[in-house]
């Protein structure tokens, strides 16, 4: 079997770790500002294809039209993400924004959605105080994510497809990175990646909890790698839930993905297990109320036990004109449809779903690190969105600080210059890892899978509280416990899933802790994080955000107090008679 | 990029032949529908023909649209179906244009000038 | 409805064999859950491709009962009708192992049609004012929507008889890009899709117009191509 | 034959009309080279020679204006695609091409015989 674990090795002076709006967007402005820069993108499917970039529906905010503007834009970014936002971060996302979007348009070509009069078309997105959501129709992370692949693949950038990134590897002499441990998926083997520059750019994605909406390829392997690294996490207890996901039954795919927002906003009724609504309990909007509450009126029903078949609840549109909801949700139907479900006319089951992760590694508005020569970008980085994200900041943010991540690997980063040695223990400790389930009779990782979804959704989820946490925090040692022996059938590696789903699990459990210590932590209620015995936002000029790291394989905890840097919590940035 | 040119304009020439050859075909059965009526044969098309200009610029239109479209046509099959190499279909399908030109004006001249004209 | 699909996977690379599984029936099933479902719970080592699991990645896309399709929003109802199913990989592209397709040639055939957009403007220029009505931007926005998932690139039979052949995909896109105001790249663009590798090998077969899972008709784009270019070769611009 | 991506109406109008192409092409030279013939021949015996009458010859000539027929439909078809810019993949247009190749080869037949 050693056979298989010779390591192939290749050097190169950017490497980039996935193919979202980030890593592309880094790729491609680290070779913009230096042509003579070897750059590698690595990403553990196809490139462009991976990640969750590409499904973005609503859209992508930024301040552009007169009336509007950064301020206006970071106001409801710091509000929406209830004041622990790291300001200097939330203020570049605001700004830069304005420059990415027209480098979208202008230079990539992206093809948004025009008002009559030909000017950009901007619309209405939850939780902003200005239609700022520049969108292609309900499709406009497939857009920026076929024009960023189309300019990737016309330059000489290198493509390491269906590789995943098993650590990040640093240097001997302890002076930074210095390469990173992949597997190359389709031959089953170890494949060194030795670069001067490194940019994070995986994604995180909460696909932990049992209902999530991110692509089944993302498994917080960004964030474990920098947990494993020594790297401090922060916001981790902040995991953002859509209220609606569509809930197909055991074993589809297809389960957890989102069904539109917008089927609220046109009159769509929440019902539960007995067809009766219930959304005006929790809020006099009712079914209109923000996602949050939604999540959570949903949740407490689901709780108490008058579900549908498969345990969520029914979106309906069938007392609303046929035509017209054919008409204004014709994606949604056709979706609906070809699983099998009548969203015109009957009843769709829908669950709260796990959307996002605000938390992630600590980096600086530059995109460096703790670590030299690691860059971050994306959903991996935290502290751009705080305590909740805006739709139609998440796409903002990977694509601006992809690009600011690629201008400061540029600016730093020499062609062809000298990679520090290895450090060698790294490398052995991490092929141990990955090489554990191999030597052992083959199991059912599947039943691991499901506990973890279980567990972290009934406990770590949309409603939490200390013994829950606990509880959690309890299952998450005996799951790593329990994954740890369970083996896997194959001898040929090549493009083996199940191996790959075993290391998914040892990331996703590792991450979990993180977010159930944070969530912990945090005693108070905010934005995404609900603490039932704690329903309340709590000292908010005093606010503090929580860091993570691993030391000695054990999670540590921190809590910061977040520098109001611009504005301070009862403060706007706005002229308040134009406000 | 000659190769790109060279396409073009054979895809050029194979619709304007084929818009030639649609009138000219349609001309062409309607003739045989109606000269069969009491069985085809040889004395009727040269009586027909025979000595008539109009029809000799007919079928000498007709003989040219089809030694250009034939040819084109022939060719994408080749090179779609065969091993055979661009260079060597196309010498094929440049002495087949000629090939049909030859023996078709052969047919045509000899109509025109069948009856001793 | 049987409570079970008689399921033949391909197994291998370019050379292999069918297996046969027996899989429960749900009432919520596609065939990317067939396959999942098989790797969970009766052959973990089959090996095959997904990402978004919504029709927005075009990477789960397989040929089922002889068609290609995207197998994420498939409904095993609608194709196993009968009861049996038989899934193998994607036509025209190498086979990576068992359902999972290298898809770099259908990549570099994108680039190698220049589609891809050409800029004549820079982040520091403001938008283009585009009208929504323009009829060149209507031609563009009804062949935008290409999510790359190779169905058609597998169903069409030019791509198999013609290595080169840039195929259905990179040809629609390049035909956006032609009616694209704000693109700078058409002269090397309508060079690029000429020619026996490019538009001209298009038998309008309309396979792919057929079984594109985003109802686009890559053919039409492919004929606003052939025009676009014959104009060109005319005023010597090839 | 018709594999699974190719059973559709326009798959099959590509494959009649390519067929239909290449036979008449290879019937071309053949055409030619007996109406020369023919024409020698009546012109050299003074008299007309009933062709048609040979059975296979006949036969011939019958699947030969089905051919021309079905081509010149099926190349409508394309020049409609290609030019009008039909979108629609009309099944009737296939259908109705076919339709006209058999009328005349019918009528055609009936003429003949």
């Amino acid at each position: 079997m050693s056979g298989n674990f010779t390591i192939e090795e290749h050097r190169t002076d950017v490497l980039v770790l996935g193919s979202g709006g980030a890593g592309l967007f880094g790729a491609l402005h680290a070779k913009a500002a230096n042509p003579e820069l070897e750059v590698t993108v690595a990403v553990k499917g196809l490139l462009g294809k991976c990640g969750c970039t590409r499904m973005v529906q609503g859209g992508y905010n930024v301040a552009l039209a007169p009336g509007d503007s950064a301020e206006r834009h970071f106001m409801d970014t710091v509000d929406g993400g209830k004041w622990i936002n790291r300001q200097d971060l939330a203020w570049k996302l605001v700004t830069e924004a304005q420059v990415r979007i027209r480098e979208l348009e202008n230079e990539l070509g992206c093809f948004f959605d025009r008002n009559p009069d030909g000017s950009v078309h901007q619309k209405a997105f939850a939780g902003q105080t200005f239609d700022r959501t520049v969108h292609k129709g309900d499709l406009t992370g497939i857009e920026i994510i076929n024009r960023l692949s189309e300019q990737v693949w016309a330059r000489d950038i290198k493509r390491l497809e269906d590789h995943r990134a098993v650590a990040l590897v640093p240097a001997a002499d302890g002076s930074g990175i210095a390469g990173v441990l992949m597997i190359d998926m389709r031959a089953g083997t170890f494949r060194l990646v030795r670069a001067a520059a490194v940019l994070l750019a995986t994604g995180g994605g909460p696909t932990m909890y049992k209902y999530h909406t991110p692509s089944g390829d993302k498994t917080c392997d960004g964030m474990a790698m920098a947990l494993r690294a020594g790297l401090t996490l922060r916001d981790m207890e902040m995991v953002q839930f859509h209220p609606t996901g569509l809930i197909a039954g055991e074993d589809t795919r297809i389960t957890g993905t989102i069904i539109e927002e917008g089927l609220r906003g046109a009159g769509g009724y929440l019902l539960d297990g007995n067809e009766e609504r219930f959304m005006h309990k929790y809020d006099e909007r009712g079914e209109r109320a923000t996602r949050d509450i939604v999540s959570r009126g949903m949740f407490q029903e689901m709780r108490e036990g008058v579900t549908a078949k498969n345990g969520g609840l029914y979106i309906t549109m069938r007392h609303l004109e046929a035509p017209l909801v054919r008409k204004s949700f014709k994606g949604m139907v056709e979706r609906c449809a070809d699983c099998g479900f009548d969203l015109v006319g009957g009843l769709v089951e829908v669950v709260p779903t796990a959307h996002y992760m605000m938390g992630g590694l600590v980096f600086e508005p530059d995109c460096t690190t703790e670590m030299a020569g690691l860059y971050a970008a994306g959903e991996d980085t935290g502290g751009v969105h705080g305590a909740n994200r805006l739709g139609g900041n998440g796409v903002a943010n990977s694509t601006v600080f992809g690009g600011i991540a690629g201008d400061s690997i540029a600016a730093t980063i020499k062609p062809g210059q000298a990679v520090p040695d290895v450090d060698q223990s790294v490398i052995d400790a991490t092929m141990a890892l990955c090489r554990q389930p191999l030597d052992r009779p083959a199991g059912r990782i599947d039943e691991v899978r499901t506990e973890l979804w279980d567990h972290m959704w009934d406990d770590a989820g949309i409603v939490r509280d200390a013994a829950s946490l606990k509880r959690a925090d309890a299952k998450l040692i005996e799951l790593d416990a329990q994954l740890d022996t369970v083996g896997i059938a194959e001898s040929n590696l090549a493009y083996n899933l199940t191996w790959h789903d075993w290391l998914n699990l040892k990331n996703l459990i590792l991450v979990s802790k993180g977010i159930v210590a944070a969530a912990t932590a945090r005693e108070d209620s905010r934005g995404a994080h609900f603490r039932a015995d704690y329903p309340e936002v709590r000292d908010l000029e005093n606010s503090t955000y929580t860091v993570v790291n691993l030391k000695d394989d054990k999670i540590q905890l921190g809590t910061k107090p977040v520098d109001f840097s611009i504005v301070k919590p009862g403060e706007t940035l706005l002229d308040t008679d134009a406000a | 990029m000659p190769g790109a040119a060279v396409e073009a304009k054979l895809w050029i020439w194979q619709r304007l032949s084929a818009a030639v050859l649609g009138i000219c075909v349609i001309v062409h059965l309607a003739v045989i529908v109606y000269a069969v009526q009491g069985g085809l044969t040889a004395d009727e098309i040269i009586n027909r023909v025979s000595g008539n200009l109009a029809w000799f610029a007919f079928y000498s239109v007709f003989v040219i649209a089809v030694a250009i479209h034939a040819p084109i046509g022939v060719r994408a099959i080749l090179n779609e179906m065969t091993p055979l190499r661009p260079g060597a279909v196309h010498a094929v399908m440049a002495t087949f244009c000629l090939i049909i030109l030859a023996m078709g004006f052969r047919a045509i001249i000899g109509l025109y000038t069948a009856g001793g004209v | 409805m049987s409570n079970s699909i008689h399921v033949s996977v391909w197994r291998g690379g370019e050379q292999g064999q069918f297996e046969a599984f027996d899989v429960p029936r749900q009432p919520s099933q596609t065939v990317l859950d067939v396959v999942t479902y098989i790797q969970r719970n009766i052959d973990p080592t089959l090996s095959y491709r997904f990402a978004c699991r919504v029709g927005m990645c075009g990477s789960c896309a397989m040929t089922v009962n002889g068609k290609p399709r995207w197998t994420c929003r498939t409904h095993v109802n609608k194709v196993a009708g009968d009861g049996t199913l038989e899934i193998s990989p994607l036509r025209n592209l190498k086979v990576v192992k068992d359902l999972a397709c290298d898809m770099t040639d259908f990549f570099d055939k994108m680039n190698r049609a220049e589609g891809k957009f050409h800029p004549t403007k820079s982040r520091h220029d403001d938008f283009d004012v585009v009208l929504p009505d323009d009829p060149a931007r209507k031609l563009a926005a009804q062949a935008i929507e290409c999510i790359g998932c190779a169905v058609c690139y597998s169903a069409c039979d030019v791509v198999e008889w013609n290595k080169d052949y840039l195929g259905p995909a990179a040809l629609n896109r390049a035909w956006t890009l032609v009616n694209d105001v704000r693109d700078g790249g058409n002269k090397a663009r309508l060079t690029a899709v000429s020619g026996d590798a490019g538009c001209h090998a298009c038998h309008s077969q309309q396979g792919c117009v057929k079984h594109c899972p985003k109802n686009l008709s890559p053919t039409f784009s492919i004929t606003g191509l052939k025009r676009a270019t014959a104009k060109a070769a005319l005023k010597g611009e090839l | 034959m018709f594999r699974g991506h190719r059973q559709h109406a326009h798959y099959w109008a590509f494959a009649l009309h390519r067929i239909a192409g290449l036979l008449l092409a290879l019937f071309l030279p053949a055409h030619f080279y007996v109406l020369a013939l023919s024409i020698e021949g009546a012109a050299a015996m003074d008299g007309f020679i009933r062709w048609t009458d040979a059975p296979l010859v006949k036969l011939a000539e019958t699947v030969l204006v089905i051919l021309l027929a079905a081509h010149l439909t099926g190349g409508l078809r394309l020049m409609a695609l290609e030019f009008i810019g039909t979108r629609e993949s009309s099944k009737a247009a296939v259908a109705i091409g076919t339709g006209i190749a058999l009328a005349v080869g019918l009528m055609f037949l009936l003429n003949v015989t």
